[in-house]
């Protein structure tokens, strides 16, 4: 028989105000295996619980029951306490009397038959409680990022200064991503590429940082601690140690249809090409669809002309298989495709563009030289018409339910640069509304307006009409109920964000979840906003949902650091409550591999010995690292040979019929 | 005090007095329980909760224990679709409590007196609300005898 | 300008009859206006359709009822296709016509006057609009 | 038949003779008319006893689970239905297909002994020979001819698979027989008309009979576990005692432990002694799965998923009020 | 002396009875025939020769609680319960059946006596019915019995004669009965006794040709150890199943398993049938020592056929009644073990 002690808080009038506590003592004292029953107005107070910590020595207490708030609040507590009183912390349950009874029940008569009802199946499921020991796994040191972009790049350059190895794997052939095709950024508007490639350089150069560029994550297996990851490096056709990055290559290229990524399609490049002047690493890649060699088998030119022997189109994928402790997310987002937005005239009409393509057309390093010409017959346009809210707020099946949340920015930027080069331009900006939530955003919007006169209209455009060299935009002013028209030159659609399109594949190599937009869903919306629901994986960036960059490097440096919390330790502690296999009675029908959403448990062979001969029998095994205790195993076998450690069949079952009584 | 908890204590004044168990997952609606207790919103004292990790750690043997011991009435609460802890659980859950809830009606029992249902930890006042919901439609039923072990005293 | 004491709750029973009949959550919408930029038969409207949601919002049926905008309302259902908010708003105008007509008891067409209203010029969709606009 | 029996016994006398395989499983003749037992055979002698008559009604496949720990190849006559509840004892990993040579039958359907006595006809009954759709009993005086349906198993009268769906040798022409689709939930469909107090009387009724001998488990090809969780102490669902409650947890457990894995055999009923209808248990489960997550045959194609232990995103959680709406 | 009842006034009978004892009968639902309390308007079936269940399920239930338990705080109360306290009439029962009562006597009655079923049996007048239709699956005559004449186990013999039935009281307990329902008795003609001679010739006919006449368990001959170490119990227990229903149905198997059932503060403790069929049945905590269903399988009809008969006076443990040989899902029954343990191919 066990020798169980009660203790009962009164959380001062909290509990004791609606349930009668010497009743539960007295009761708690009749039930079975309970040798000692004692109550204290704060039970979690240092007086509290010491109280218990004396009793388990003096009482030889070898189960304890703590009725008091929930367990969600105190267990910890408790058990850290039962433990220093040299107990098993498993050993001890929490009866949730507040939150689950005096704080929803009236009146004593109520209140404390149920206190009574709940210390009762906590006393019979303590009955059944067996001493756990926390299992400790060893950490791999290395951090796998995924994502070359601003994100991705600020996640890997903290936690390499912190003093560990980071992968960052790009798809792309250089790091940099959507915020190298940036011109300035607000609100400050210093230009993008003097914050950005410092930083892309600085990963290139770090000795903790490795570069897998062009490169993705084909695998991932393992847990925290403890992933192993597949990358697929494909093959560049280029040799990266050999490459100066010259360039010749790139200009003799006599293939030129490829559209470029990097300027958004405005112009082409070569089948061998690199994106942009100042991509890292600095080495070409051959476009094989593009390559004339690839594809007739005649050309080679780049091999010709290449000074140092670099062109290698022998070149294949090739995987590389590496271990982590950690992974960071930060696969950034993309913009939604505007075809099924015909009335303007989007890919009908040239000088009907996005805003990322705008952001081409001001750079510097862009197709027209940073100066603003239309893309139809490079003539400078007189009235720029922005539509903001293309495909964002839209509930239809065209667009997005949620607000992109950057556009309202970026489109006040794009005006304001505009009026600062071209005061001459006149600018229009159809809103639906402003959104300009951050800091200095408000003023920065208004100063598009009130210093450089950016002329916003509340309403949005119903149709545009190509006429001549002109777009005639019909347009309505919500406020005044005006319809309007507008001869404009240039139409910037503010395209809605979203989540990359491969996030489904990722999503299951990594076992995360994403939203209903299929962003990656946080663990917690407030309190957890850079974990998955998986150990050891983190988000950072737009990838987890629309952000601008300031947003986007926080939650990078936030990964960061719950990344550093958990490489920097040589050992893990994992929960003990993990599922365990009893071999005797498991017939290794394996339904329970089905339904583990951590592939914690796989089939292994054990010889056994049946009545006297040795046979060879399949059985499940749960790796208790993986585990992480929801029991659905437990319920999928079907002779209970799979039980989960500190919520057992019997344990619940006991439970069950305590309160039924 | 939510409206329901008002007409419950009306139909408590009788003497038929309800035991329902409720197995709530400890992310979600256990939190929700919690916060139902901290908002203060009221529900009859005959549910009483036994916490489980996750909706799908109910076991079809926990639903009919609680039956043959004499209970009026059957919870299960998870996290909503989509928002388990541990990413698929509670879609488990459904598939395997749909099953069995038409498979207890057909055995005869009333399914009124099984109730599955998703509750967030945001959630405190839809916990609130399908406990009275339960136990209302339990005071309309009356006290169960389907699957009750006789030798079993309440 | 008249004043107008907005958002009163007391929503009248047409109302919500006009949500049942046009099965649309009016308030889903955002005022972006597109509906009203992309209205072909804008020009003919006192109100437009993007306000007559919007008074519909705030409960100021009569204003509605009273304006051009539902008879001249083509129902080509432009407004309905581009709406981002997903809300058919030729629906709602059919609802508030219909609303008007059951107030007043009378069809302003009946089937059989169409014969000598028709001449070969006339698209066989404005006929059929017509009829679903004018006859109840 | 008669030809079959040949053709039976030649394949087993060949497979053993060349070690094709260690073991046949098969089919004898008893005393009594009705008794065609499995039986093991390794001794190529014993071939010739090995018979296909019109009660070889058992399903020989869930031996392999005992006989292929020792053995490594055997050889197995199938029918229709045991060849579903062969694949199911295939997926739920119990036995390796690759160590069983099938040897397929079809089934032209098995005679009832029991609806054989109703009629009086098993009195001095030496034996019951087919014909087609004729049915010849044979007599210590004389014959007697009858329309094999009546004679036919109720569940061989709703047979939807009268030919194996797995095998590696047909050794029959495949038969075809018309079955009455709308009768498959007809018996399900009869107790739900009824009203709930009806329903739980209806069952209270049936399982007051029951005895707990566990022939129903225990011939089930879905329970094939090595421990029955009502055998596991450590499960704490065992209770022996001849209460209705114990009665009612034991076949609600049973029949949902086989959800999703029922291969619809009838054999449960069949083999009660106490008579009660227990394939009305699975049926409804089988009818709802259907209804909810589309049809599923158990142990027709091994590569389709089962229904339990999988979901799908938008599964209707029909149980909420709020119905099956994601957040 | 011989009487005679009339069959269209059984349901006076049966209410006379009824009135001053509990009547069990064999009453038939849903085609299945068991015994059962009766009741005005239960449908009697007397025809019937093999109930499913065996009538020993009156005189040993299949489960019987005989002790409860109370707890207060700390304290323990018990209360033996159980057994039977009002006299029944188990009326119909055929010869086999009664001759199985004898063999569970041998088991329950020994030092030391088994209270509840003593009382059961003290309180129970056995009323058997002869047959005059063996079935295919009937064996009896193997073991002795003869199943048209007046067995001597029981309180009253009786013999349906079609339109009546023939009453013949042996002993105090059937005088008693007898007395008690008078009023539906009148005295069996010469006639009555001639036809009965004459059914019963027949009946023996019957029987000499039935297809499992030849089963002799006599010819199970040799050293004990021999036979327990026979080749046929791997042979033949390879198909059994390890289901009870063989045990379930035998009207002599009689093993039981006691168990408690635990309230919270109350209990109580029963004992119901086991099966030495099923895997735990001799599990204990060093394990089980009967391993393999082979180990299992033999013990029931080493039982049966050797152990029973050398502890009893040559009488085997087995009636011929063959139940099980109609209810084995896969035709195992003791017909083949006879055979097979008594040499035959």
């Amino acid at each position: 028989m066990q020798r169980i002690g009660v203790f009962v808080c009164w959380c001062g009038s909290n509990i004791a105000s609606t349930v009668d506590i010497d009743k539960v003592i007295k009761e708690a004292k009749k039930m079975p295996g309970v040798v000692h029953a004692k109550d204290y107005q704060y039970m979690c107070s240092e007086v509290g619980q010491n109280l218990i910590k004396d009793a388990i020595k003096e009482q030889k207490l070898d189960r304890v029951v703590v009725a008091s708030c929930s367990p969600r609040m105190h267990e910890a507590t408790f058990r850290k306490a039962a433990s220093e009183a040299g107990m098993n912390p498993f050993l001890l349950e929490v009866a949730n009397i507040r939150e689950h009874c005096s704080w929803v029940h009236k009146s004593k008569e109520e209140g404390t038959p149920k206190a009574i009802a709940l210390v009762g199946a906590a006393v019979a499921k303590v009955a059944f409680n067996t001493g756990l020991i926390s299992g400790e796994i060893d950490v791999t040191p290395r951090t796998l990022v995924i994502g070359g972009g601003i994100a991705g790049l600020q996640a890997a350059i903290d936690i390499a200064d912190a003093g560990y190895e980071v992968d960052i794997v790009e798809k792309t052939p250089s790091i940099g991503g959507k915020m190298s095709q940036i011109d300035k950024t607000f609100p400050t508007l210093d230009c993008a590429a003097c914050i950005l490639t410092p930083k892309m350089v600085e990963a290139s150069s770090h000795p903790n940082i490795t570069l897998y560029t062009y490169s993705e994550v084909e695998a991932v297996s393992g847990y925290v601690g403890n992933f192993e990851a597949i990358i697929k490096q494909k093959a560049r056709s280029v040799n990266l140690e050999k490459c100066t990055g010259c360039g010749v290559c790139t200009e003799k290229c006599p293939s030129r249809k490829a559209k470029s990524e990097f300027n958004e399609g405005l112009t082409n490049r070569g089948a061998i090409y690199s994106p942009f002047a100042q991509a890292v690493p600095n080495v070409p890649v051959i476009d094989r669809e593009a390559c004339i060699k690839f594809k007739t088998g005649k050309c080679g030119i780049c091999e010709k002309v290449c000074p140092s022997g670099a062109i290698e189109f022998f070149q294949e994928d090739t995987n590389i298989t590496k271990k982590y402790g950690a992974i960071v997310v930060a696969t950034g987002y993309d913009i939604i495709s505007l075809d099924k937005f015909g009335e303007y005239q989007y890919g009908n009409h040239p000088d009907v563009i996005t805003s990322l393509e705008f952001e081409r057309l001001t750079n510097a390093a862009g197709p027209t030289a940073g100066k603003l010409l239309c893309p139809s017959d490079n003539r400078k346009p007189k009235k720029v018409v922005f539509i903001q809210c293309v495909g964002s707020r839209d509930k239809s099946s065209r667009g997005k339910t949620y607000c992109s949340k950057i556009c309202c920015m970026y489109t006040a930027k794009h005006a304001m640069l505009l009026k600062d080069h071209y005061p001459e331009m006149e600018a229009y900006v159809f809103y639906i509304d402003v959104r300009t939530a951050g800091k200095n955003f408000e003023e920065f919007q208004r100063r598009a307006v009130e210093e450089y006169g950016v002329q916003y209209i509340k309403g949005t455009v119903g149709k545009i009409f190509p006429d001549g060299e002109k777009l005639q935009v019909h347009g309505v002013d919500a406020l005044t109920g005006d319809t309007i028209e507008i001869d404009a030159d240039m139409v910037v659609l503010a395209a809605a964000t979203k989540a990359q399109d491969d996030t489904d594949i990722l999503k299951r190599k990594l076992s995360i979840s994403t939203d209903t937009n299929n962003f990656f869903t946080e663990a917690h919306a407030k309190l957890r906003p850079v974990e998955t629901h998986s150990a050891g994986i983190y988000l950072a960036g737009a990838c987890q949902g629309p952000k601008d960059i300031p947003e986007t490097v926080a939650q990078a440096s936030a990964a960061a650091a719950k990344v550093i919390g958990v490489i920097s330790k040589t050992k893990l502690v994992s929960s003990p409550c993990v599922s365990e296999v009893d071999e005797s009675i498991c017939s290794g029908c394996l339904a329970c591999i089905k339904i583990c959403p951590y592939e914690a448990i796989s089939s292994s062979t054990v010889d056994v010995k049946e009545n006297g001969k040795t046979i060879s029998k399949v059985v499940a095994k749960v790796n208790e690292a993986l585990c992480q205790g929801c029991g659905g195993c437990t319920v999928a076998c079907r002779p209970g040979a799979i039980d989960l450690k500190g919520f057992t069949n019997r344990q619940i079952l006991a439970e069950v019929d305590a309160i039924c009584r | 005090m939510s409206i329901e908890a008002k007409e419950i204590e009306g139909i408590n004044k009788n003497k038929f007095e309800p035991l329902i168990v409720a197995f709530c997952c400890n992310w979600c609606s256990y939190a929700g329980a919690d916060l139902a207790g901290t908002s203060r919103l009221s529900y009859p004292a005959n549910v009483k909760i036994i916490r489980v990790p996750c909706s799908c750690r109910v076991s079809e043997n926990f639903v009919l224990r609680a039956f043959q011991r004499g209970a009026d009435a059957v919870v299960i609460a998870g996290c909503h679709p989509g928002d388990c802890h541990y990413t698929s659980g509670n879609y488990h859950t459904r598939r395997r409590f749909s099953i069995l809830m038409n498979f207890l009606e057909y055995m005869g029992i009333e399914k009124e007196r099984f109730t599955v249902d998703w509750i967030s930890a945001a959630e405190g006042h839809k916990f609130a609300s399908v406990m009275n919901n339960a136990l209302e439609k339990v005071h309309k039923l009356g006290p169960n005898r389907k699957l009750r072990d006789d030798r079993w005293k309440r | 300008m008249k004043r107008v004491k907005m958002f009163s709750n007391n929503k009248s029973k047409e109302l919500n009859q006009i949500s049942q009949m046009s099965g649309q959550r009016i308030q889903d919408c955002i005022q972006c206006g597109k509906c009203s930029a992309s209205c072909p038969a804008s020009e003919g409207m006192d109100i437009l359709p993007h306000k007559v949601i919007r008074l519909l919002q705030t409960g100021q049926l009569d204003r509605v009822t009273e304006s051009k905008t539902i008879w001249s309302c083509a129902s080509c259902f432009t407004c309905s296709e581009r709406c981002p908010r997903g809300i058919d708003i030729a629906k709602v105008l059919e609802a508030v016509r219909l609303t008007v007509i059951r107030r007043t008891g009378e069809s302003r067409l009946m089937a059989d006057d169409i014969f000598e209203k028709i001449d070969d010029e006339m698209p066989q969709q404005a006929i059929v609009s017509a009829l679903r606009k004018y006859n109840k | 038949m008669e030809k079959i029996t040949e053709k039976i016994r030649e394949i087993a006398k060949l497979a053993l003779e060349n070690g094709e395989v260690e073991k046949i499983i098969g089919w004898n003749k008893g005393d009594t008319f009705d008794d065609s037992y499995p039986v093991f055979i390794t001794d190529v002698d014993d071939a010739d006893s090995l018979i296909w008559d019109n009660f070889c009604v058992n399903n020989l496949s869930k031996y392999l689970i005992q006989q292929l720990k020792v053995s490594k190849k055997i050889g197995v006559f199938l029918k229709g239905c045991d060849s579903r509840g062969f694949s199911q004892i295939v997926k739920d990993n119990r036995i390796d297909r690759d160590k069983v040579v099938i040897y397929g039958l079809s089934c032209p359907g098995m005679i009832d002994p029991e609806k054989v006595k109703k009629e009086g006809l098993h009195k001095r009954l030496l034996s019951v020979k087919r014909s087609g759709n004729e049915l010849i009993f044979i007599k210590k005086d004389g014959e007697q001819k009858a329309s094999a349906e009546e004679f036919e198993y109720d569940k061989c009268l709703q047979c939807r698979y009268p030919n194996p769906v797995v095998y590696d040798q047909l050794l029959t022409e495949p038969v075809d027989r018309e079955v009455k689709t709308l009768e498959r939930f007809k018996d399900v469909e009869n107790l739900e008309a009824l009203s709930s107090e009806e329903r739980s009387a209806y069952w209270v009724d049936q399982f007051s009979k029951c005895i707990r001998c566990n022939a129903c488990r225990n011939i089930c090809p879905a329970c094939s576990c090595e421990k029955c969780v009502f055998d596991n102490e450590k499960a704490d669902v065992s209770g022996k005692a001849k209460a209705d409650s114990e009665e009612q947890f034991y076949h609600i457990i049973r029949a949902y432990h086989v959800a999703g894995r029922c291969v619809e055999c009838g054999e449960c009923s069949r083999v009660c002694p106490a008579g009660i209808p227990l394939h009305k248990l699975n049926s409804k489960i089988i009818k709802d799965i259907n209804e909810l997550y589309g049809d599923y045959d158990a142990g027709v194609d091994p590569s389709e998923e089962a229904p339990i232990g999988t979901y799908k995103l938008d599964d209707s959680d029909s149980f909420t009020e709020h119905g099956g709406e994601k957040k | 002396m011989m009487k005679k009842i009339l069959k269209n006034q059984f349901s006076q009978l049966f209410s006379m009875i009824d009135k001053s004892y509990e009547l069990f009968l064999p009453i038939e639902k849903e085609g299945k025939v068991n015994f059962d309390l009766w009741q005005e308007g239960d449908k009697v079936n007397i025809e019937k020769l093999k109930t499913s269940i065996s009538p020993k399920s009156v005189i040993f239930p299949q489960s019987e609680t005989y002790l409860k338990f109370k707890r207060d705080g700390k304290k323990l109360e018990l209360e033996n319960v159980g057994g039977k306290k009002e006299d029944y009439v188990l009326f119909g029962v055929k010869h086999c059946d009664a001759k199985s009562f004898q063999i569970l006597d041998n088991v329950f009655l020994e030092e030391p006596v088994d209270r509840l079923y003593e009382e059961r049996r003290e309180k129970g007048t056995i009323v058997s019915m002869a047959c005059f239709n063996p079935e295919e699956t009937c064996f009896c005559s193997s073991f002795g019995i003869e199943p048209e004449t007046a067995s001597k186990e029981v309180d009253v013999t009786t013999w349906d004669m079609g339109d009546s039935i023939l009453w013949n009281p042996q002993t105090q307990k059937g005088e008693k009965l007898t007395e008690k329902i008078k009023d539906v008795l009148e005295d069996a003609t010469e006639q009555d006794k001639s036809e009965l001679n004459a059914l019963q010739e027949d009946t023996k006919q019957k029987v000499k040709e039935l297809p499992l006449a030849n089963i002799d368990p006599t010819k199970i001959t040799g050293e004990l150890n021999d036979l327990f170490d026979s080749k046929i119990w791997e042979e033949l227990s390879q198909r059994c199943l390890g289901c009870g229903s063989c045990t379930y149905v035998c009207p002599t198997c009689h093993c039981y398993d006691i168990s408690d059932f635990k309230g919270d503060t109350s209990g109580e403790r029963f004992r119901c049938w086991d099966s030495c069929m099923f895997s735990d049945f001799t599990l204990m905590a060093h394990g089980n020592i009967r391993k393999t269903q082979k180990e299992r399988f033999r013990q029931r009809f080493m039982h049966k056929l050797v152990y029973y008969p050398n502890n009893h006076e040559g009488v085997y443990a087995c009636v011929g009644c063959g139940r099980c040989v109609e209810k084995c899902p896969v035709h195992l029954d003791i017909v083949k073990v006879i055979k097979k343990l008594g040499g035959e191919k």
